[in-house]
C-alpha cells in the first residue's frame, strides 16, 4: 500500500506523467487535424509556443488566473492558427505540411528576436501552477470533446475531407471552412498545451518549439494510430516514456529511438492501433451477446 | 483476422504495462550508506552533448582525486549520470528524477536555458544545484540553492575592454553575435555598455546562427567598414569560421571574445586565421603561465585524452565537484540546506578556473581574468588583468 | 559591395542546388519528403574527410568516393526503409524518414565521437582571385565549376539515356510506368543513387569550402534545400536549381540589408511567399483537380 | 414554365483542348434525359461543370432559375443538385451509415458547440438524419451492410451507395455519372428498377450511361455529344436512327 502511495507522490513519476500528459493534450489537437481532417500540419510545435508564451505573459505582467490564461493562450494559438490557414489551406499534402513547417520555424526566429519574450535568452519565472490533476482533467476534457466532435455532423464533414474533398464539397461541406475549423480547434488544443507547458516548466525557450518537437509530435499521432484517440494517447505515452526508459542504453538511445521509428512503420504502418475501430468492435461485442441471449431465451 | 488483431492488441498493452513497470524500479530511495551523490545534469547525447561531456569528464576526475585522497566527511562521492539529450522538457525529468535517487546536490547544465528550468525544480526540492556553464542574466535568482561557477562576464568583460582600449589601441570595433545562443547574446549586451564606456565606437553589428557554416554575407558587409578589431561573442566554432570567412574576404583584424571562444577547435578549425585573437578566461591553459591546480588539471586532462587540451566546460566540471566537496566539509554536513550556507560563504577558493569568491548575491566573482592569444596552434597568456 | 553579396549568394546557393536535386528527383517519382536526405549529405561529407585524412587520397578521388559511398547508403536506406512502405499510408514512409534521419545522426556522432565540428582539411591551397570589386576564391570556383558540371551530367542522364527516360516516365505516372514493363523499383533505386550522389558531391564541396563539418550539419542545409526545391516546382530539375540559387542570393541579401537575426526564417518566408502564390512552385506545372 | 435545368451555351477548354463547345442544354422537372456520346464527348465533363467543380470558360447554368455559374460545388449541393461520380468517390475507410450521413450534410445545422453539448436539438437532427438515411440505404438495398466498410463493398454495391448517398440530401435533380458502368446484366435489372422508383419520388435526373440498351429503356429524351458538340437530341428512337450518331459511334464508312 505504502508503495503505491508513495508512487503516486513521487515527484519524479508526477513530473514525467504531467509532461505526458501535457504531450497528450497537444497530440490530440495535431490528431484532430491530421487524424481526422487529414490535413498535415509540421508545425505543430509553433501553436504550442504561442500558447505557452501568451500565457506566461499574462502571469507574469497581468497576474491573470491561472484558467483564464490557459483559456487565452488556447485562444490566441487558434488566432494564429487561422491567420495561417486562410492563405495555407488552398494547398493540400505536402505542400501543406512544408507551409506549415516553415510558419513554425519562423515563429521560433520571431521569438528569438522578440524583447518582451526576453528572445534566446528565454523567459523564466512562470509560477508552477500546473499539475497532474488540472493536466488530466483537460486530457480527459479534450477525449470527450473530441468523441462527441467525431460522432456528430461536424466530425463528419471533418472526416469526408479527410477520405475524399471532393466527394465532400459535392456533399455541400465548404472544404476551406471546416478545415479552418478543424485546425482552430486542433491549435487551440495546441495552445493549451503549451500553456500548461510554460506553467509546469516555469521556464520557456524558443529552441524548444522547433521542427523537431513538431516531428515529435506528429510522432505521437502517427506511431499510435493516425485517426485514432487511443492510439494518439498510446503513442504519447510509448513514445513520451521510451527516453525514460531507454535511458541505461546511454548513447545508444537515439540510435535505438530512431531504428524503432523505422520498424514500427514497416510493421505496422498504421500504427499501434490503426486501423483498430473500438466503438466497432464494442457494438460487434454487444450485438453478439444479444445474439447469444436470444439464442438461450429460444433454446430455454 | 480478428483473433490477430486482439493477439497484437493484447501484447501492445503487455509492452505498455511492462514499461509502467520498469518505472518501478527507476527511482529508488537511496540508501543512506556510505557514499555521497552529486548528480550530473547535461546532455550527453543530441546537439549539445559536447558541452555536457566535457562537464562529465572534469566532474569525473574531480570526483577520482578527491576519492582517492579518501572521499568528502569519510565517505566517498558518486556521480549519478543524468543525461536529457540536449532536451530541455526531458532536462526537467532527469533533474527530478536524479532528486528522487538522492543526489545532495546536482552539477549542470552548460546551458543558460535547461539550467534555468532544472533551478526551478531543485529550490522548491532543497537541493543545491551548481551550473558549471551558465553565464545569462537570472540564474542565481532564483534561490539560495542555486549555485554557478562560471566566469561572470559582467565583470570580465569590462576589464577586457578597458585593456583593448588602452593597451592596443582599439577605437573601432565590429560586434558579432550568436543569435539565439543565450550565452552570446547575453554577452553581447555586457560588451555594448562596456565598449561605450571605453569611448570604442561599434561601427558595425552583424547576427550569425549556430551551426552555421556560411558567414560570407556578413563579412561582406564588414569589408565596407573600418574597424581595428572584433569583438565575438559566441563559441569557438563559429569565431574559428569567421574569422576564415574575413581572411577570405581579405580583412586582416583579429577577434576577441569570451571563455566560449577557449577550446582546441578555435585554432584547430580556425588555422592562421584566428593567428592573434583573444580570449579571456579565468583561467590560463598555457604552459608558462598555469601553475598549481590548473597546471596538474592540464596535465591529468591531457594525459587522459590524447593530449588535448581541457576547454573550460571541463575545467568548470571539475571546479564545481571540488567546490561542493570542500563546502560540505567545511559545514561537516553532506546536508544541502546547511552546506548551501558555507557554499555561499566561499572566499578566495583556489580552483583550476581561477580564484573564486562569491559575492553577496551569491555570483561567482573569480579573479584574475587571463587574457589568451592564439599563437602557433596554442594559448598563450597575454595579459593578466586583476578584477577589482 | 552589389557584385561580391551576388557571387556569395550563387555559392551558397550552388550548394542548396545540389542537395535539392535529390529531393525533387525522389518526390518527382514517388512523392516522397526524404527527410534523410540531408543526413546522406553529412555522410558525403564525413566520407570526403575520411578519404583525405586516413587515405590520404587527392580532393577528386575523394568526392567520387563520397558520391560512392553516399550512393550505396541511399540505396540501401530506400531498400530497408522505404521500399515496404510504398503503399502504405502517406505518412509511414515520412516518419520513416525522420527515423532513419535519427539513426545515422546518432550513428555518425557515436562514430565520430561527439557533436562537435571537425576540421575537414585544406585539401586545395586556397588563392584569392580579385576580378574588379569583386573577389573569388578558388575554392568558390571549383564549387560553382562542379556544381554546374553535375548538374548538366544530370539533365543529360535524365534526357538522354535508356534510364532517364524511364525516370521521366515513372515521374508521369508511376502506375502506368509499372504495367509498360518498366522495372520501377530499380528506376526508384537508382533515382534515389543519383540524388545522393549529387547530395555527396555538395558535402565534400561545402566541408571544403568551410572547412568544418559536424553530424547535425544536414539537418538545417536539409530543410532549406527541400525549400528550394519546392520554391522551384518539386520534381523539375532545372527548378531545384534555381529553387537552390534564388534561395541562397536571398539569403545572402537578407543578411546585407540588416535582416541578419531573422536569416533562418527568410528562405522558409520565401518558401510560403512562393507557394501561396503559385502554389507548385516557380517551375512547377500546375496541377489539375482530377475528378 | 421554366425548365429545372438549363445550359446556354456551356464552352470548357483545357489549355488548348476544347472539351465542350457551345452546348445549349435544357431539362424539365420530372424527366429523365440521358446524355450520350463515345468516350471523350465530354459528357462527365458537363457534369462537373454544373456540379461547380471546374468553371466553365464560356456560358451559363440555371438551375430553378437561378444563375449557379461559378458557385462553388457545397453551395450547388445546397440549391438542390445531388451526383454520383464516374470513378466512385466513396469515404472510403467510413461505413456505409456514415457515408450516407455525410450525404444529409447540407440538411443539418449542428457545429462545434452542438456537438459538444448534444442539446435536444441536435438529438432529434441526428434522429432525422439517421431515419432519412436508412431510409434511403432500404432504398438501394444495402440497409443490412450500413455498418460495413465502404471499401470492403463490392463494386455494385459501391455504386448503389454513391446513388444512395446522393438521394440522402432530398435531391430535385440528381446527375449520375455512369451509374451502371461494371454491373452484370442483373444488377442492372435492379439498377432500373431503382431508378424508376427514385423518378416516382418526384426526382429529375439527368445520366450519363454508356449502355444503349440501359438508357435507351429509361429516358424520356436522349443527347449526343460528339467531340464537345452536341449533334443530336431527341426521343431515343429518334436518335438511334440519327445518321450522324451512327457515324460518330461507329466511324464513317467513307474514311
Amino acid at each position: 500500500m505504502e508503495a503505491i502511495i508513495s508512487t503516486f507522490t513521487n515527484p519524479y513519476y508526477l513530473q514525467v506523467a504531467s509532461i505526458m500528459g501535457v504531450y497528450m493534450i497537444a497530440a490530440l489537437g495535431l490528431h484532430l487535424i491530421t487524424g481526422v481532417t487529414g490535413q498535415f500540419s509540421f508545425g505543430h510545435a509553433a501553436f504550442l509556443s504561442i500558447g505557452a508564451y501568451t500565457s506566461a505573459l499574462m502571469s507574469l505582467y497581468l497576474g491573470t488566473p491561472f484558467i483564464l490564461n490557459l483559456l487565452v493562450g488556447g485562444l490566441m494559438a487558434a488566432l494564429w492558427g487561422v491567420l495561417l490557414g486562410i492563405p495555407s489551406f488552398k494547398l493540400t499534402g505536402d505542400y501543406l505540411g512544408i507551409t506549415t513547417l516553415g510558419f513554425g520555424e519562423i515563429v521560433k526566429v520571431v521569438f528569438i528576436n522578440m524583447k518582451i519574450t526576453g528572445g534566446a535568452g528565454g523567459l523564466g519565472g512562470i509560477p508552477r501552477e500546473t499539475n497532474v490533476v488540472v493536466v488530466y482533467s483537460i486530457v480527459v476534457l479534450a477525449i470527450w470533446g473530441l468523441y462527441r466532435l467525431q460522432n456528430s455532423r461536424f466530425g463528419r464533414a471533418l472526416l469526408a475531407i479527410r477520405e475524399d474533398e471532393i466527394a465532400a464539397e459535392s456533399m455541400g461541406i465548404n472544404p476551406l471552412l471546416y478545415k479552418l475549423k478543424g485546425f482552430a480547434l486542433g491549435t487551440f488544443l495546441a495552445g493549451v498545451s503549451g500553456a500548461l507547458y510554460a506553467h509546469l516548466m516555469q521556464y520557456l525557450n524558443p529552441a524548444d518549439f522547433g521542427f523537431s518537437r513538431s516531428f515529435e509530435i506528429l510522432n505521437f499521432v502517427v506511431l499510435g494510430g493516425l485517426g485514432s484517440i487511443p492510439g494518439t494517447v498510446l503513442g504519447t505515452s510509448v513514445l513520451t516514456l521510451a527516453p525514460e526508459f531507454l535511458r541505461f542504453v546511454r548513447e545508444y538511445r537515439m540510435l535505438i529511438y530512431g531504428a524503432l521509428m523505422v520498424t514500427m512503420m514497416i510493421f505496422r504502418p498504421y500504427g499501434l492501433l490503426g486501423g483498430i475501430d473500438f466503438g466497432k468492435m464494442f457494438r460487434r461485442y454487444r450485438a453478439q451477446r444479444k445474439s447469444m441471449k436470444d439464442k438461450k431465451a429460444v433454446q430455454g | 483476422m480478428r483473433k490477430k488483431r486482439f493477439i497484437f492488441l493484447l501484447t501492445a498493452l503487455l509492452a505498455v504495462a511492462m514499461l509502467t513497470a520498469g518505472c518501478g524500479g527507476g527511482g529508488e530511495e537511496a540508501a543512506e550508506g556510505d557514499t555521497i551523490k552529486i548528480g550530473f545534469l547535461g546532455g550527453l547525447t543530441g546537439a549539445h552533448s559536447h558541452y555536457g561531456i566535457e562537464t562529465l569528464k572534469g566532474m569525473k576526475m574531480a570526483v577520482e582525486d578527491i576519492n582517492a585522497a579518501g572521499g568528502v566527511l569519510g565517505k566517498k562521492l558518486e556521480i549519478v549520470e543524468g543525461d536529457h539529450g540536449s532536451n530541455s522538457s526531458e532536462a526537467a525529468n532527469v533533474t527530478q528524477k536524479l532528486i528522487t535517487q538522492g543526489v545532495t546536490a546536482i552539477v549542470g547544465d552548460p546551458t543558460t536555458g535547461i539550467t534555468k528550468s532544472a533551478a526551478q525544480i531543485c529550490q522548491p526540492a532543497q537541493v543545491v544545484l551548481m551550473s558549471a556553464g551558465a553565464v545569462g542574466t537570472g540564474v542565481v535568482e532564483i534561490g539560495d540553492f542555486i549555485y554557478r561557477d562560471v566566469l561572470l562576464d559582467a565583470v570580465a568583460a569590462p576589464a577586457v575592454t578597458k585593456y583593448l582600449k588602452e593597451e592596443l589601441g582599439w577605437g573601432k570595433v565590429a560586434l558579432v553575435t550568436t543569435t539565439g545562443l543565450p550565452y552570446s547574446e547575453s554577452l553581447t549586451s555586457i560588451f555594448k555598455p562596456a565598449l561605450e564606456e571605453e569611448g570604442i565606437e561599434i561601427v558595425a553589428e552583424q547576427s550569425i546562427m549556430e551551426k552555421d557554416t556560411n558567414f560570407s554575407a556578413q563579412v561582406t558587409e564588414l569589408t565596407r567598414k573600418d574597424f581595428d578589431g572584433v569583438i565575438f561573442t559566441g563559441y569557438y566554432t563559429e569565431g574559428a569560421l569567421f574569422m576564415k570567412e574575413m581572411r577570405k574576404q581579405g580583412l586582416n583584424q583579429v577577434m576577441a571574445g569570451g571563455d566560449g571562444l577557449l577550446g582546441k577547435e578555435l585554432y584547430e578549425l580556425g588555422g592562421n586565421a584566428v593567428e592573434g585573437s583573444m580570449v579571456y578566461a579565468g583561467f590560463a591553459v598555457d604552459k608558462e603561465t598555469a601553475a598549481g591546480k590548473t597546471a596538474e588539471f592540464i596535465e591529468k586532462y591531457k594525459a587522459n585524452n590524447d593530449g588535448n587540451i581541457p576547454d573550460m566546460f571541463s575545467a568548470q566540471g571539475y571546479d564545481a565537484v571540488m567546490l561542493l566537496a570542500d563546502a560540505m566539509e567545511a559545514a561537516d554536513s553532506s546536508d544541502p540546506k546547511v552546506f548551501k550556507d558555507t557554499l555561499a560563504a566561499t572566499k578566495d577558493w583556489e580552483g583550476v578556473t581561477g580564484t573564486i569568491t562569491f559575492d553577496e548575491n551569491r555570483e561567482p566573482i573569480k579573479s584574475p581574468v587571463y587574457l589568451q592569444e592564439v599563437k602557433d596552434n596554442a594559448f598563450v597568456v597575454k595579459a593578466v588583468i586583476p578584477i577589482s | 559591395m552589389f557584385w561580391q553579396q551576388l557571387v556569395n549568394g550563387v555559392t551558397l546557393g550552388s550548394t542548396y542546388a545540389l542537395i535539392a536535386l535529390g529531393y525533387t528527383m525522389v518526390y518527382g517519382i514517388i512523392q516522397l519528403i526524404n527527410f534523410a536526405h540531408g543526413e546522406v549529405y553529412m555522410i558525403g561529407a564525413f566520407t570526403g574527410l575520411i578519404m583525405v585524412v586516413v587515405y590520404k587520397v587527392n580532393f577528386f578521388v575523394a568526392m567520387l568516393a563520397a558520391m560512392l559511398a553516399c550512393t550505396v547508403v541511399a540505396v540501401v536506406i530506400e531498400k530497408v526503409a522505404y521500399r515496404p512502405l510504398r503503399n502504405s499510408p502517406r505518412l509511414a514512409p515520412l516518419i520513416s524518414a525522420l527515423g532513419v534521419s535519427t539513426f545515422l545522426q546518432t550513428l555518425v556522432t557515436l562514430i565520430r565521437g561527439g557533436p562537435n565540428p571537425l576540421p575537414f582539411p585544406q585539401v586545395i591551397q586556397d588563392t584569392v582571385y580579385i576580378l574588379g570589386p569583386i573577389r573569388f576564391s578558388k575554392v568558390q570556383v571549383i564549387i560553382l565549376i562542379l556544381a554546374s558540371l553535375l548538374m548538366v551530367f544530370l539533365q543529360c542522364t535524365v534526357k538522354y539515356t535508356k534510364i532517364g527516360k524511364a525516370m521521366r516516365a515513372a515521374s508521369e505516372d508511376y502506375a502506368t510506368a509499372r504495367l509498360m514493363g518498366i522495372n520501377v523499383d530499380r528506376v526508384v533505386s537508382f533515382t534515389f543513387g543519383l540524388g545522393a550522389a549529387l547530395a555527396g558531391a555538395g558535402g565534400v564541396l561545402v566541408g571544403m569550402y568551410f572547412n568544418s563539418i559536424h553530424p547535425f550539419m544536414g539537418v538545417t542545409v536539409g530543410l532549406k534545400a527541400f525549400c528550394a526545391a519546392v520554391v522551384g516546382g518539386i520534381g523539375s530539375i532545372p527548378g531545384a536549381m534555381m529553387g537552390g540559387i534564388f534561395l541562397g542570393v536571398a539569403e545572402v541579401f537578407g543578411v546585407a540589408m540588416g535582416f541578419d537575426t531573422y536569416k533562418e526564417a527568410i528562405a522558409f518566408a520565401l518558401l510560403i511567399l512562393v507557394l501561396l502564390v503559385k502554389p507548385t512552385g516557380l517551375f512547377g506545372r500546375p496541377i489539375q483537380r482530377k475528378v | 414554365m421554366s425548365a429545372l435545368l438549363e445550359l446556354k451555351g456551356m464552352t470548357i477548354h483545357f489549355g488548348g483542348l476544347i472539351a465542350v463547345d457551345n452546348f445549349d442544354f435544357q431539362l424539365e422537372k420530372g424527366q429523365v434525359v440521358a446524355l450520350i456520346g463515345p468516350n471523350g464527348a465530354g459528357k462527365s465533363t458537363v457534369f462537373n461543370v454544373i456540379s461547380g467543380i471546374y468553371p466553365p470558360t464560356a456560358g451559363k447554368v440555371f438551375f430553378n432559375g437561378e444563375d449557379i455559374t461559378n458557385m462553388k460545388p457545397y453551395h450547388i449541393k445546397t440549391r438542390g443538385i445531388a451526383r454520383t461520380f464516374q470513378n466512385i468517390h466513396l469515404f472510403k475507410k467510413l461505413s456505409v451509415l456514415d457515408n450516407v450521413r455525410i450525404g444529409c450534410h447540407c440538411r443539418g445545422r449542428t457545429g462545434v458547440l452542438g456537438a459538444l453539448t448534444r442539446l435536444p436539438g441536435v438529438k432529434a437532427e441526428e434522429k432525422v438524419i439517421l431515419e432519412k438515411s436508412l431510409e434511403v440505404l432500404e432504398i438501394v438495398g444495402l440497409a443490412n451492410k450500413q455498418e460495413e466498410t465502404a471499401n470492403n463493398l463490392a463494386y455494385g454495391e459501391q455504386r448503389r451507395l454513391e446513388i444512395a448517398r446522393a438521394l440522402a440530401a432530398e435531391p430535385l435533380l440528381l446527375l449520375l455519372d455512369e451509374p451502371a458502368a461494371g454491373m452484370n446484366p442483373n444488377e442492372k435489372k435492379n439498377l432500373m428498377e431503382m431508378l424508376k422508383r427514385i423518378r416516382a419520388m418526384g426526382i429529375t435526373i439527368m445520366l450519363v450511361e454508356h449502355d444503349m440498351k440501359f438508357v435507351m429503356s429509361i429516358s424520356d429524351r436522349v443527347d449526343v455529344l460528339n467531340y464537345g458538340q452536341k449533334i443530336a437530341s431527341g426521343t431515343p428512337a429518334e436518335v438511334q436512327n440519327d445518321p450522324l450518331v451512327i457515324t460518330a459511334y461507329l466511324g464513317s464508312q467513307t474514311g
